[in-house]
């Protein structure tokens, strides 16, 4: 294998033409994701894109590495495996905010707690894009939408949700800001532990509630309004914004063992590269001798 | 026959019925005996009834008895239960000075079990070694065998415990072999043997997987399964295998392919409603055409059912679950044997054939020990089937070839990118919508049924070739199923065996010649449908003669096949 | 056939394909002619290729053909895509002001949509209605009817709007009428008929279920089912009904058990993947015989597959479906007709025999539309069975009954409580560990299916009675075998067809009934191992001479049958 | 139907023999259950439990009332529907931790944002006491058990995701102080919205770490200790709470609309004794003409 001198932006461009709407948020995400891939150096073969069904879903296709796109709802469990069978992959989940806080919400639950060393991050549209319009987990009440059509209730809070659960690296970013979305995801990559990134995106078919402007107008960046993502407390108060001002950045990190930490048999080579030796159970048979 | 003997303990969860049991079953075949063993518990902790069924004797023995010599009640309620087993002449060990029983009975044999304790090892705590050793008294076996085994099961708590028990084992001992001796017929001798082994279906099963390379599972506990997660999980971790409690089964299998898909041979474990949850993962598997093993512990259903219990009842819904068609294998081990030789054969047909691999197991097999014959590791011969270790890198996952096989590289190992997908997809393993690639991928994915034809691990024919009557079953029957062969033989009845221990791909060819070769089929299966027979029925037009289903929860003992094989051989 | 046109619009999603296309076949049907209307599109909101197939004429149509009189294109793409399906005459229109075309070629008929739109109407987001005017204007159909559905379609927006509209359709159907007319041999005029309904089978289906009685739906969104939740969830209302859209399949399938539990008929609707994760509640319904519907709209698998496309893939899972055993009935409807029947059927037959109902429909029959006389409402009974309201204080929910059928109440509605459980347990509900209290239910559980032989919605016998050729199909592909059936028959060919619309419990007696009438029999499937066969095989232990089988994830058109059905012939 | 006059425990009776093991914390549970049922004078036919699997799931076999014993894990989808289908029955739903935390995880969250006008009890023993003794996703960190042989790692915390999540009525009680368990179950009960009450539950076979003793020592009552349930950020600062000090009362409680007011269908009578009539459609046909 040859060593790559540089990564560029060209590295990891593909054929494949992307299946959104004009316009949509999702187009905002995808150079960010390359982006951050490009800066921090990572060959295209170094990583791994894992995505769930949803227009969210598809973008793993439209960047060139290595792909699993699973099933709706279940990118968490498959990315976090890979990862333990080759950690020397970057392991990056998309999804939807569907896939990820409906379908798949006992997985973000738990892969909070787990902090297995993979980045996460949720195209969140607040609708089901991919299937029409429907109304999502994280729909602003009142949504209306043909599966509520007196309007949406209480919605899920991903970020308040996923400091509560023990997450160790919680952001948000705005498709509108593909820049400072690069930082962000350039950021949860490198986090040791599971990097996670709520990201506002708006979908210009289906809701026109929050739109680029709508959300052009509210976003703040924490960082330069003075949050310290140290501070967990002040991460739960700023969680709770949501309306006139939604804050952008990261609301808390910190550093915990990783999942894979908790299994020592992980040591060493990684687990993909280990040759297979059938004599090797031969000792545990004498406990049954 | 001759020389064996059936040993019954009973008593409530918790009373520690498993561990006297297993004591007495790992001494006597370190004594050189053949030993199988079969429990049956309730779904609870403490209290309800346990008992834990030892037959061992000179010759293989593969099945249990509804008899029993001797009978180790640690309840009153365990003599109600078991009673009626007891053969004449037999014994039934229990706390005379606990438990008051109305008048003696043939049989009644009290042993003060926990005075015994008290006064031998010190510790009234130390009553069921005094059970084990009473037990272990009237047969006479060599006490210093028994003396070792009661010993080792308190390693590490310390000399005076391991001592305390001895002596408490002893003072059974001698109890039973002075008061009892000869009394029940039941005298057992050590036998000169090579050391086997003597395990469960579930530990011959993770031993075979182990051995196969597996080194990743994930999976959320459930009766009859747990145990393999947890065995991955301490001992495996010994080898370098990871073995994950996840918090659901959604998340087990969709972990176990994402780990195969990372390049690590991977499997997960449950039972039929852990499985119902699997469904979708596993047309995951076939469609990205992932290798995964998933090893389904039947236990009669539907929903929550019989928990602790025994069925056949899944067979038909592994064979068709998932939405879609695509190729799977099913596997249905019958034995410690073959659990450990199939277990190790699942992971190399997942990698050949590139599918999801099931292996149905069910209660009795999982929870059954035996004496085995050591394992033979130096044959084992791991195949990867077409794994590219250095993809080109025009690469393509999905790449329609003669052999019917999309060579399969993994991500990170070359400079290639590999690219899956659960949408329909191209080649190149992008989404597509176009017709003609469709029917292609299809037609690979559901082709590789008949390549997999290739590698059908055949029936196991047992008893006569040409019977009058032929007796079909597969997994867990295959003990009880060749006694009973070998009980109608004995009785002069031209009988014999047909055990499937693969159902899918379905060994058509084999199942036609034997059903030819007999004068009449009957089915036995463990469960109230006859679903093997469908399956049979749906594959090759052929229907049995007669079914022999039972389906109340508990295994079939030999002598119930053979009551109700007669029936067709008026 | 005479008289018959097929109008095809393409173009990508979000360009108005549907909704020119239902606003003509609206338009049509008013004028009493029989419309049939098949629906292609991809999984994406905008972009690639979509297209609506409308075929229509004074005799009744069922399916789509592969030939179109009218194309109209609304993009490039559409022409490339649709011009060889061209009768000749035919007429495909498009802007050829805006889609420049390298050279004339027959049937190429540019219409300025765009212009005629801004001059006409006022804007040129009209030009689909200038489209529509100008499809219509080829065909001479009266123009006041294309109108009022145009303006139709614009309802609430204001007078304006809809005026524009019009004008614009005006302006499109007299472009059409003046430059192209009688040009394409394709004239359609209006018929006296009774006032038909125009609705796609998940539309029959939910109207059925609501006449059904249903008022409880929880759904995940899912293609081709979502629809039936959207329906419930806003017109359903209005009757009282609840949609609710959960967190995931395994929700809904737990819910609608709860309501149905709690005495309210209840559904859900999914499709394979959602269904893979209702499994276990299906296991669920069955162990605690609670009556629920679960629709599952089949779709190419496995996993995601093609999501918005068509395929018979899913029927051994639905049968299988779930670990252990218990009765559970499967309706295969194939038309609005049936869909809307066994829609309202689904939730007696649930009541009656305490288990749960599956309604398998796919793609082709979730999003194709239909003319179908009114239904006959004051025909139809609801039949609780044997529910009952008033439970005596000492009831017990599993009784063990001479019918069957153990007489259920629902919590609340009397002083007795009722206890229901997924563990096995006894007639009061409770958890039993009984192997004979086990063997009883499951007889029970098992039993019922054969009871419900007795409701076995007869397979439809179509064409010759004693067919040299009988075509066997079941579901969706009803109009395609049909109308194959006419014909061969207008060919001379003795041909019949027999359409399952209920597949399980099987009809075994009337299946083999028509098979022996039968020289030959083929099975036509749309998918790729031919499952009704094989499910017919272990049912009767007949198969079929011969399979026609698609699974590109497209319909069968009449013609693909009859070219393949021919090949039996020879 | 005869008026009951008034409720006694005695109503609620079984002849059904519990099948934990003596000593287990859930013997505790049982009588606080029943308790607030009598002090509400609900009778056994207006109420129903709705259990998953698990040691706690089988809690309802030994009270005299309308049972629903479903899944392992999938107890809220059920009581939810059995509500919104018959609003006039009281719907308590219980479990285990491992059942409503692990498997059930997903419900959890989605009931707590929909609030729903129902009770949910969780046994909480930290362990997987049924399939004897495995790590729960609320063991405590280092918890060994043979499916995490090197200790549990972090935990799931499930009053602070209750407030997080949107509950509107989130508890803990004591399975060792049944008074106060009880009356935190009828506060949960008579609370118009979902009333979830995680009950500190020793399992006296499996888990040697979190005893009876160890609890004793730690437990302190939130309303003798100033706790104000309306202040949320107070709740979330107490719901941090573990170790020396564990908190036990109502950590929070609002009013919000419930899940069922958010159907104006479920409006007059309910549901199930509404009388069914095929011809209902009709007016919808027309819509297809
Ligand atoms: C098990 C399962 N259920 C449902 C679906 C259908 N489905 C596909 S995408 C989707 C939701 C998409 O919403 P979201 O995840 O928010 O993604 P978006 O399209 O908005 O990016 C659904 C319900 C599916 N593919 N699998
Ligand atoms: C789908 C499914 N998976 C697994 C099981 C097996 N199972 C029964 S109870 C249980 C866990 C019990 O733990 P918990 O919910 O905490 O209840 P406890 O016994 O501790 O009260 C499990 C995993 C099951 N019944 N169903
Ligand atoms: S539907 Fe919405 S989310 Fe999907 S591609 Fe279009 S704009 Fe984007
Ligand atoms: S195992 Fe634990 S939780 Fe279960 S009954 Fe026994 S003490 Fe209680
Ligand atoms: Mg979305
Ligand atoms: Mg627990």
């Amino acid at each position: 294998m040859s060593i790559k001198v540089s990564v560029a932006a060209e590295d990891y461009a593909t054929t494949q033409v992307p299946a959104w709407c004009p316009g949509c948020g999702n187009f905002g995400i995808l150079p960010a994701v390359v982006n951050a891939l490009v800066t921090l150096q990572l060959a295209p073969h170094q990583v791994l894109l894992v995505s769930g069904i949803g227009q969210a879903g598809k973008l793993p296709h439209y960047i060139k590495c290595n792909v699993f796109n699973g099933l709706h709802g279940r990118t968490l469990p498959a990315a976090t495996a890979a990862k333990l069978a080759n950690r020397e992959l970057a392991v990056i989940a998309v999804g939807g905010d569907g896939d990820g806080y409906g379908e798949g919400g006992n997985h973000f639950l738990h892969a909070l707690r787990r902090n297995p060393d993979i980045t996460y991050i949720v195209h969140d549209n607040q609708v089901y894009g991919l299937t029409l319009g429907q109304t999502s987990p994280t729909s602003d009440p009142g949504y209306i939408s043909a599966t509520t059509p007196r309007g949406a209730y209480q919605p899920v809070h991903p970020i308040a949700l996923a400091i509560a659960a023990g997450g160790t690296f919680v952001a948000r970013g705005f498709a509108g800001n593909t820049d400072h979305l690069a930082g962000l995801i350039g950021e949860a990559i490198r986090h040791r532990g599971f990097g996670y990134i709520d990201v506002l995106q708006p979908c210009v078919t289906f809701n026109r509630v929050n739109t680029f402007a709508w959300y052009r107008q509210r976003v703040y960046d924490l960082a330069s309004d003075g949050h310290d993502p140290a501070d967990r407390e002040a991460a739960w108060q700023r969680a709770q914004e949501w309306g006139e001002r939604i804050p952008i950045g990261i609301f808390y990190r910190e550093e915990r063992p990783t999942f894979e930490d908790n299994f020592p048999s992980l040591a060493g080579e990684p687990l993909v590269k280990r040759p297979i030796d059938p004599r090797a159970v031969g000792p545990l048979l004498e406990d049954f001798k | 026959m001759a020389g064996e003997i059936t040993l019954t303990v009973g008593g409530q969860a918790g009373q520690g019925v498993q561990s006297i049991g297993l004591t007495l079953a790992r001494a006597f075949a370190r004594g050189g005996l053949h030993v199988f063993a079969q429990q049956d518990y309730e779904s609870r902790v403490r209290g309800g009834h346990n008992s834990f069924k030892l037959r061992m004797g000179p010759r293989p023995v593969m099945a249990a008895l509804q008899e029993t010599n001797i009978l180790v009640a640690l309840d009153p309620l365990s003599l109600d239960v078991h009673m009626a087993q007891l053969t004449d002449p037999g014994v039934a060990i229990f706390d005379g000075e606990k438990t008051q029983v109305a008048g003696p009975r043939r049989g009644y044999f009290p042993v003060p079990l926990e005075r015994l304790a008290q006064e031998s090892g010190g510790n009234r705590l130390m009553q069921n070694s005094v059970a084990a050793g009473a037990a272990a008294g009237l047969t006479g076996f060599d006490f210093s065998i028994i003396s070792d085994a009661v010993a080792e099961q308190f390693k590490g708590r310390g000399p005076e415990v391991e001592e305390g028990n001895r002596r408490a084992a002893q003072a059974g001992y001698d109890y039973a072999l002075t008061q009892f001796g000869g009394r029940c017929d039941c005298s057992l001798s050590t036998m000169a043997a090579p050391k086997r082994l003597l395990l469960d279906g579930n530990e011959a099963l993770v031993l075979g997987a182990l051995a196969g390379g597996c080194r990743f599972m994930a999976g959320y506990p459930m009766t009859p399964s747990t145990p393999i997660l947890q065995y991955m999980a301490t001992k495996g971790a010994g080898l370098g295998a990871v073995g994950i409690q996840t918090e659901d089964e959604i998340a087990a299998i969709n972990m176990a392919i994402g780990a195969s898909f990372a390049g690590v041979r991977a499997m997960t474990a449950t039972a039929g409603g852990g499985f119902s949850l699997m469904v979708e993962g596993l047309g995951l598997a076939g469609m990205t055409e992932t290798p995964v093993v998933i090893v389904v512990g039947q236990r009669p259903g539907p929903a929550t059912g019989f928990p602790t219990r025994t069925e056949q009842g899944d067979l038909e819904f592994v064979l068709h679950a998932a939405q879609g068609e695509f190729a799977r294998i099913v596997l249905t081990p019958g034995t410690p044997e073959q659990a450990f030789a199939l277990g190790f054969r699942a992971f190399n047909l997942a990698e050949r054939y590139q599918l999801p691999v099931i292996i149905l197991t069910d209660q009795q097999l999982a929870d059954s020990y035996r004496t085995i014959e050591p394992f033979d590791l130096s044959s084992l011969q791991i195949d990867r089937g077409e794994l590219l270790l250095d993809a080109p890198p025009d690469y393509m996952r999905y790449r329609l070839t003669p052999s019917g096989i999309s060579p399969r590289a993994v991500p990170g190992l070359s400079s290639a990118v590999v690219v899956a997908d659960s949408d329909e997809h191209a080649e190149d393993g992008h989404i597509t919508e176009d017709g003609a690639v469709r029917t292609a991928m299809v037609r690979k994915r559901v082709g590789k049924l008949e390549l997999a034809r290739a590698d059908i691990v055949p029936p196991e024919h047992y008893g006569e070739q040409h019977p009058e009557l032929l007796l079909i079953g597969w997994g867990s029957t295959y003990g009880a199923l060749r006694e009973a062969v070998d009980d109608l033989r004995a009785d002069g009845v031209s009988a014999g065996m047909l055990h499937l221990s693969q159902v899918w791909p379905f060994p058509n060819e084999q199942v036609q010649a034997a059903m030819k070769a007999a004068k009449k089929s009957v089915m036995v299966e463990n469960n109230a449908s006859g679903q093997l027979a469908r399956v049979m029925r749906g594959e090759t037009g052929l229907a049995p003669d007669g079914h022999i289903l039972k389906y109340d929860g508990r295994p079939f003992s030999p002598s119930e096949i053979t009551t109700q094989a007669r029936r067709w051989l008026r």
